[in-house]
């Protein structure tokens, strides 16, 4: 979910595949262990959620007021307004607060999956092909329609059939799960009655379940999106999707909050949905409005000024700062769902040494760069994933030792012209899991020169260059890292790094030996928790052998808030709702 | 009535071989807030040259365990960056780039401008009608507009950068060039020259353009002001050096804002040399203006 | 009492090159009616007079040092602000050199005539109005209804020096004072702005101060002539006999510099060698003695006073009869004003003492280069 | 005056139409294909084709300029390559933005340059004309980021005085009618928010007028100087005219002539500052569109602003010279 669309676009075709190897009878959501489909009622987030970390826990302490406006500043502005066009993560945070799926992430949680317009996780047929799932009933759309079987049927097929000039910019997520049309592994989607929906799968695809819990997989009103011209084969031209007409005519879900208006590039509000079916977790605020910064120090001055209540991401640098503030507070996502790395392309040289890239990971003192960028709120990795991965175990990764480092590149045998490394570096972003990419890329340039490379820096837009070009591999080193989607193994070292095309690895690493395939197929396709652990943990030993990229590091992004901010709970893959946040004042 | 006449007649010669540029100059030394301005750029070049003598520590190379030290630490008078650098060093170094950035960056706009205002003003006529509305285009984008186009259009980089500023201030120089190249073609020493035959050449090179070089030299002093704004803004925008090793003032500026509430000094610093330098540059060439210029005496 | 009266007039510039000593004490009277010329080269000091009468001295640097100007009675010098204001445009008018710079180009000929006539009188606007008409026909400018709608630059030369004295007349003032009112008119307008403006002062009686370099403009129009020279007037009398007996070598040089029609025998042009003095220094001696060929030693250090001619038991300070007073330690004989040359055998000017030979170095601006456009304050104009 | 002003707008004409070609260029005459050169290392297949049709690339070269022509004269201004909308679209909705913003900026530069340009020109010899020197010299000197963000930073982050960024209180809904703020405020009937609005504009306008603000200090001062020189006031002071008339009518009426020219050229220089002071206070406008777009080598964006741009600059400056015309009787009657 972190990734825009190109980056995103060759993974897309990856999971299909790696969904096709599978052949096991009936597959397990592979990284919810706790999510067996279970036939238990319970309602999305009911409390808060006792794993959830929360500053904001004093929330408990005093009854929640209704009523306020909560301004929070995010990254960047929605997209557009229809989350099945979207891929990127703000759009998502937003329209995640309007739109729901047949199933959610409990609160608090990476992977724990909870029915919410389902009346409960749904049925898998033997052949692990067949999912039916029951509605719940009596849930109105925000612009009264009724939501009902017709209604997923009609979101699922019109994604399915997405119009050609949608498919690989737009409907990016469906593409990425499932594949359109013809060559799709949703083999249908069929309403057997007003609150019953079957889906039926070409093959079984462990990690349906947990992909469809993104707001791309969300339902909408069938009314409002045909009125809309949500299926202009150009979204520009659908109003739809231009978030033009205000509530019920745009972006209509079922959610505890309602579209209002969007302004692009300055804010998009939303307001409380008061019939609200789930009423003990209606909303407690009146409206949110959500307002795009770029740049992470504006959002903090805005927050500092009172401009703006909430702040999805603040620089770790500056968590001293809000915790010496009285008026505002720190939110600790608590465990990390993220991890960056430094990309190498195994296909150039030097990289294609063993030597040289183990050199490079005894080079870098990654604790320093803790200290020094993220203020501590981040742990060094020792896996290409992070600790609360399902299946994650500490690898022994190499670690700080210079003199290691000059003994392996003098024994590698790599000439000296070899040593000069092109590294790039995105130019005009920060990320959750890099707060400053230039003094990072500074940092590492600086440990790397220390044990003998020379470095050339080069750089690019994160939107526009960086991504696309890095993912087909035209940069030999940079810097980059992934926010988990779902935490599952399958979702890092699969999605995120190493998964294959055919038979052809992620061009951007070139790396993708024929044993690491055989354990991914196993682990998608695994059937027990036992054979799911056993194939995701030869993978990671075998990318322990052989080292391909360097991991770095898995940070806790903090969130910052004013005082009088209570309820939230946080999620380390930052798409957090806000029915229960409410203001103290 | 020529007894009478000695003694002026004898200081005559005096007089003449002192011409414009030591009048200039005299009337220079007098002008307070010039002297000023040359004193901030004396500072300013030397540290640019003499950065390596100056400063013992490497401007590229840090180290983190050494970051955020706050100035006067000792060894650091400015203290340290975030890359454990030398911040005193930077600032010396910066001076370097933009002098560098800013003398080439005014050089590449006189040579483009220059070339353009000289035709123009030379010839007159249909060739300057020409040349000068393709200077009002060049003069209708905004500035800084043009020089992100550039940069953004050639990839990152100091030459480019370098480019994109000359660019901005090419049709400047033309139009001053040309204006003055103009008038003097009218000029009574000009016209004189001539009637007793000089070449067109020879006027242009020998009696034109000289006399027109006053002018240019006052606009380039304050060019190279604005070059360095510039420079920074361009760092600003992110379109500074690709290196972010390189200490270029605007970029070490911005890097810093994210670290504003940590280390202020780190802003306050390069805030400072880009100012002071163009506040240099900016009295250097008022005070240039008003001594080149003989009818300016107020 | 004489309506003007200059009394031992000092002026003095303070600038950043230092003081320039612009006038340097002098005194003539000037009666109700009467024409008097202040002739000489530019920067003798003349204008600068004329601008301390009306306290037009640019400020702060221009001031006045020493003396009064008493005007029927009362001393300018001394008078505050507000009065001399009143006292501009009613009692004393102007007419500047350049009709083409000194009418404001953004305001018509009605806003500029109307303003100066209701600054001091309780007239209504129409009635203004009606007399810069009457005004505007009365120095021959055709259609003055229409005319007076337009603008300075729709006039020619002539036409405007045509309003400007419309302008200065407008309230009947006692004192016009012309400066250079016809050097920047054609030759041939010249006469016929001299003509117009000694027609309407003689009809209004009013007294005229006209300042010019050219002799040939007071020669017809002043009945009595001031020569100036370094901020001393050097030479008065009336016209008749400044014209039939010059006495101070500077008067001769003059009349000897411009070419004459009723040339005689000795009228050939003889060229005034030199340039005037610094005025930035202080004078020493004669200011003339450098350029003067009758100098004797004691020019050099002596400045002589202005005295009478001839001995005379009173001096009579204006009208037809005025005493001709000069300053000159050895003044030309007739017979050597008439050739413009120290004739006596034997005669050598003094050559310079030692010590003020330096002195007199002059520094005249070199203007190479003046033609060219400079950047304005702000060569980066629109640019950023 | 007719003749004048027609003159003037055909003056302008070449000029847009060089633009044209010049812009044109840009895009076209990039060695290669234009379409793989203009996205660079980021082509796609997709990406490329799509540009490919949009630029006619097949036709003659001739043909394809005429073709732009005939799009910008009929106000079709091509559209973003990253987001599909037309650029007029976008740039409809954002230019109010920045209107409100140069608007505010140059009333702040003329509302205290020309009062503090007089200032200095009526005391020369005391310090005062020295503080104002000194004022205007940090005008020029200070990069507007560096102003900007340090008001930002003191006067909303540290006092709280002025919120930091933003065009109006988030928690504050207006009905968009005509994308100015201070107008739509009053629509709505909500002088509250037409007082935050404005409240937001103020630092914003200081950063972004204080270049203009020190240029129009110096040439008002300097314009009064030369004024004062001039015989006509000399003439106006020796006509027993009050001071207060001299300075009004006779200097300022005459003075202002250069100072308008200058307001003019401006403009130029508030366009392009608009860019970074929207990119420092997150300000809704065309200047950080265009910076973003650049940066993401959208050049149907970047050729429509850049014309766009000119054209404004050039349509004021027009506007400039015909009041420069209706100020000055020299023009208006030639």
């Amino acid at each position: 979910m972190t990734r825009t669309r190109f980056g995103a676009l060759v993974a897309a075709t990856m999971i299909v595949v790696a969904a096709c190897g599978g052949s096991s009878a009936t597959p397990a959501p592979s990284a919810a262990s706790s999510a067996a489909p279970s036939s238990a009622a319970s309602t999305a987030a009911s409390t808060a959620p006792s794993t959830a970390p929360s500053a904001a826990a004093s929330a408990a302490a005093s009854t929640p007021k209704d009523g306020g406006t909560l301004v929070a500043g995010l990254p960047g502005d929605m997209v557009l307004a229809d989350p099945s066009l979207v891929s990127d993560s703000n759009s998502s945070e937003i329209e995640g607060q309007v739109i729901q799926g047949l199933v959610g992430l409990k609160p608090g949680t990476n992977s724990e999956l909870v029915p919410v317009l389902a009346s409960a996780l749904p049925t898998v047929s033997a052949d692990g092909l067949t999912y039916t799932f029951t509605l719940r009933q009596g849930v109105k759309f925000h612009d009264g329609t009724d939501f009902n079987a017709d209604a997923v049927v009609y979101n699922y097929t019109r994604q399915l059939n997405a119009p050609k000039s949608l498919q690989n910019d737009y409907n990016y997520y469906f593409g990425a799960v499932f594949g359109f049309g013809a060559d799709s592994n949703l083999a249908s989607v069929t309403a057997t009655d007003a609150s019953t929906v079957v889906f039926k799968l070409k093959t079984p695809q462990s990690n349906f379940l947990l992909a469809t819990t993104l707001p791309q997989f969300g339902i909408q009103s069938p009314t409002a999106l045909k009125a809309g011209d949500a299926d202009n084969p150009d979204p520009s031209k659908s109003p739809y999707a231009q978030g033009q007409g205000g509530t019920g005519k745009s972006m209509v879900g079922t959610g505890p909050f309602m579209f209002k208006e969007w302004v692009p590039n300055d804010h998009v509000t939303l307001v409380k949905n008061p019939n609200y079916w789930d009423t003990a977790n209606a909303a407690h605020l009146d409206a949110i409005t959500f307002k795009p910064y770029a740049d992470q120090t504006a959002e903090l001055n805005a927050l500092q000024a009172g401009d703006i209540d909430w702040a999805q991401t603040i620089s770790p640098t500056d968590v001293k700062t809000v915790q010496s503030d009285s008026s505002l507070q720190v939110i600790d996502r608590g465990q990390s769902c993220n991890e960056f790395h430094l990309s190498l392309n195994d296909a150039d040289k030097p990289f294609d040494n063993l030597q040289i890239r183990q050199a490079i990971g005894y080079a870098l003192n990654k604790q320093s760069y803790i200290d020094a960028f993220y203020a501590g709120m981040a742990k060094v990795a020792d896996n290409f994933m992070p600790p609360s991965t399902e299946f994650y175990k500490p690898l022994n990764l190499p670690t700080y030792d210079p003199a290691k480092a000059k003994s392996l590149i003098a024994s590698s045998g790599v000439p000296a012209s070899q040593l000069n490394l092109t590294f790039y570096y995105p130019s005009d972003v920060s990320r959750p899991y890099m707060p400053d990419p230039k003094g990072l890329a500074e940092a590492i340039a600086n440990d790397l020169q220390a044990v003998g490379f020379t470095i050339t820096f080069k750089t690019e837009g994160w939107r526009t260059g960086y991504l696309s070009d890095s993912s087909v591999g035209k940069f030999p080193m940079d810097l980059l890292g992934w926010t988990c989607d779902w935490a599952g193994p399958d979702n890092f070292l699969v999605t995120d790094l190493f998964y294959f095309n055919g038979s052809k690895p992620n061009p951007q690493f070139n790396y993708g030996p024929a044993d690491l395939k055989a354990a991914f197929d196993a682990g998608i396709s695994a059937t027990t928790t036992a054979a799911a652990q056993q194939a995701w943990s030869t993978a990671q030993d075998i990318l322990a052998r052989d080292l391909p990229i360097i991991p770095i590091l898995n940070s806790t992004p903090p969130a910052a808030a004013a005082a009088y901010v209570q309820g939230f709970v946080g999620s380390g893959n930052l798409e957090e709702q806000f029915n229960t946040t409410w203001l103290n004042k | 009535m020529t007894a009478t006449a000695t003694p002026a007649r004898r200081t005559a010669p005096a007089r003449a071989s002192r011409g414009l540029w030591r009048d200039a100059l005299a009337r220079l030394t007098r002008n307070g807030p010039a002297l000023l301005g040359m004193f901030f750029i004396v500072v300013f070049v030397l540290a640019a040259v003499l950065a390596p003598v100056i400063s013992p520590y490497d401007p590229i190379a840090g180290s983190l365990a050494n970051r955020l030290q706050a100035p006067g630490t000792a060894g650091h008078v400015l203290g340290t960056d975030l890359q454990g650098r030398d911040e005193l060093t930077r600032i010396l170094y910066g001076a370097r780039i933009s002098l560098q950035v800013g003398v080439i960056s005014v050089i590449m706009g006189l040579a483009i401008g220059g070339t353009l205002g000289a035709i123009a003003g030379a010839f007159g006529g249909a060739v300057d009608n020409v040349l000068m509305r393709m200077v009002d285009v060049l003069l209708a984008i905004p500035g800084i507009l043009l020089a992100i186009g550039i940069v953004a259009w050639l990839d990152r980089g100091l030459p480019q950068i370098m480019l994109a500023v000359g660019m901005t201030n090419a049709p400047i120089f033309a139009r001053i060039l040309r204006g003055s190249l103009l008038a003097l073609r009218e000029a009574d020493f000009v016209v004189a020259a001539r009637s007793i035959g000089a070449t067109p050449l020879r006027l242009l090179l020998r009696h034109m353009l000289p006399n027109a070089l006053t002018s240019l030299i006052v606009a380039a002093t304050l060019a190279l002001a604005t070059a360095i704004i510039d420079v920074a803004g361009l760092g600003f925008l992110g379109l500074g050096p690709p290196d972010p090793r390189t200490a270029e003032w605007g970029t070490m500026l911005t890097d810093s804002t994210k670290y504003l509430r940590e280390a202020p000094y780190l802003i306050f610093f390069p805030g400072i040399a880009i100012v002071i330098s163009a506040i240099g540059f900016n009295l250097l060439g008022d005070g240039l203006r008003e001594s080149l210029d003989p009818r300016l005496r107020r | 009492m004489a309506l003007l009266e200059v009394r031992d007039l000092v002026v003095r510039f303070r600038t950043h090159d230092g003081t320039i000593y612009a006038v340097n004490g002098i005194t003539f009277n000037l009666e109700a009616g009467e024409t008097l010329g202040l002739v000489g080269e530019s920067g003798c000091g003349k204008s600068v007079t004329n601008l301390a009468i009306m306290r037009l001295l640019p400020k702060p640097a221009g001031r006045i040092e020493r003396g009064s100007v008493t005007l029927d009675g009362v001393n300018l010098v001394a008078l505050p602000e507000a009065d001399v204001r009143e006292m501009r445009g009613r009692d004393v008018a102007m007419i500047f050199q350049d009709p083409m710079t000194s009418l404001n180009p953004v305001l018509t000929i009605e806003e500029q005539m109307v303003e100066t006539i209701v600054a001091h009188r309780a007239a209504s606007r129409a009635e203004a109005r009606k007399r810069a008409v009457e005004l505007l026909g009365m120095v021959g400018i055709p259609h003055p209804e229409t005319r007076l709608r337009s603008y300075p630059h729709q006039f020619s030369g002539g036409m405007r020096q045509r309003v400007m004295i419309a302008m200065a007349l407008a309230l009947e003032p006692k004192l016009l004072i012309a400066d250079e009112p016809t050097t920047a008119l054609d030759v041939t307008i010249q006469a016929q702005v001299l003509e117009l403006l000694q027609d309407l002062t003689a009809r209004l009686g009013t007294a005229v101060l006209l300042i010019t370099h050219d002799l040939g403009v007071v020669a017809g129009m002043a009945e009595r002539i001031n020569v100036m020279y370094a901020g001393f007037i050097v030479e008065t009398a009336p016209t008749p006999e400044l014209f039939a007996r010059p006495s101070h070598p500077y008067t001769v040089g003059l009349l000897h510099s411009i070419p004459r029609v009723d040339a005689d025998e000795g009228g050939e042009l003889v060229p005034i060698e030199g340039v005037p003095p610094d005025q930035r220094r202080a004078p020493v001696g004669c200011p003339f003695a450098p350029r003067c060929a009758w100098r004797v030693e004691a020019c050099w250090t002596d400045n002589p006073p202005l005295v009478p001619l001839e001995p005379v038991s009173t001096v009579v300070a204006t009208g037809p009869g005025a005493t001709h007073q000069i300053a000159c330690h050895n003044p030309p004989l007739p017979e050597e004003a008439r050739t413009g040359r120290p004739t006596r055998p034997g005669f050598v000017a003094a050559p310079p003492p030692d010590a003020v030979f330096d002195e007199l170095a002059v520094a005249a601006p070199d203007l190479e280069g003046t033609l060219v456009e400079f950047p304005t304050n702000d060569a980066r104009e629109g640019r950023r | 005056m007719a003749k004048y002003i027609v003159r003037r707008i055909l003056s302008a004409i070449p000029v847009l139409f060089g633009l044209s070609i010049v812009l044109f260029s840009f895009i076209h005459l990039l060695p290669g294909d234009p379409a793989a050169a203009l996205l660079g290392q980021h082509a796609t297949p997709e990406l490329t084709a799509k540009i490919r049709q949009q630029l006619g690339l097949d036709q003659p070269l001739y043909v394809q300029y005429l073709q732009y022509l005939t799009q910008l004269l009929h106000g079709d201004l091509g559209k973003s390559v990253i987001n599909n909308r037309p650029v007029i679209t976008d740039f409809a909705n954002r230019f109010p933005g920045t209107v409100e913003l140069t608007l505010a900026a140059l009333v702040f530069a003329v509302g205290i340059g020309i009062p503090l340009g007089r200032f200095a020109a009526r005391h020369t010899q005391g310090w005062q004309d020295g503080v104002v020197t000194v004022i205007s010299l940090f005008g020029i000197s200070i990069p507007i980021f560096v102003l900007g963000l340090t008001l930002q930073y003191v006067v909303s982050v540290q006092l709280h005085w002025l919120p930091t960024s933003g065009r109006l209180d988030p928690r504050t809904t207006i009905p968009s009618v005509t994308n100015f703020m201070l107008i739509d405020t009053l629509l709505a009937g909500r002088p509250d928010a037409f007082v935050d609005a404005l409240r937001h504009l103020i630092l914003p306008a200081i950063a972004l007028g204080s270049i203009p603000l020190a240029i129009i200090t110096r040439i008002t001062r300097a314009s009064v100087l030369d004024v004062n020189n001039e015989d006509y006031v000399r003439t106006a002071r020796a006509k027993g005219l009050t001071e207060r008339r001299v300075d009004d009518r006779h200097i300022m009426r005459n003075a202002w002539l250069p100072v308008v020219t200058v307001i003019g050229l401006q403009v130029g220089g508030l366009l392009a500052g608009a860019v970074i002071t929207e990119t420092v206070f997150s300000w809704n406008g065309v200047g950080r569109w265009v910076v973003e777009a650049i940066q993401d080598h959208d050049y149907f964006v970047v050729q429509s602003s850049i014309l766009i741009f000119a054209f404004i600059f050039l349509a004021v400056n027009l506007i400039v010279d015909i009041g420069y015309a209706y100020l000055n009787p020299r023009i208006r009657y030639a």
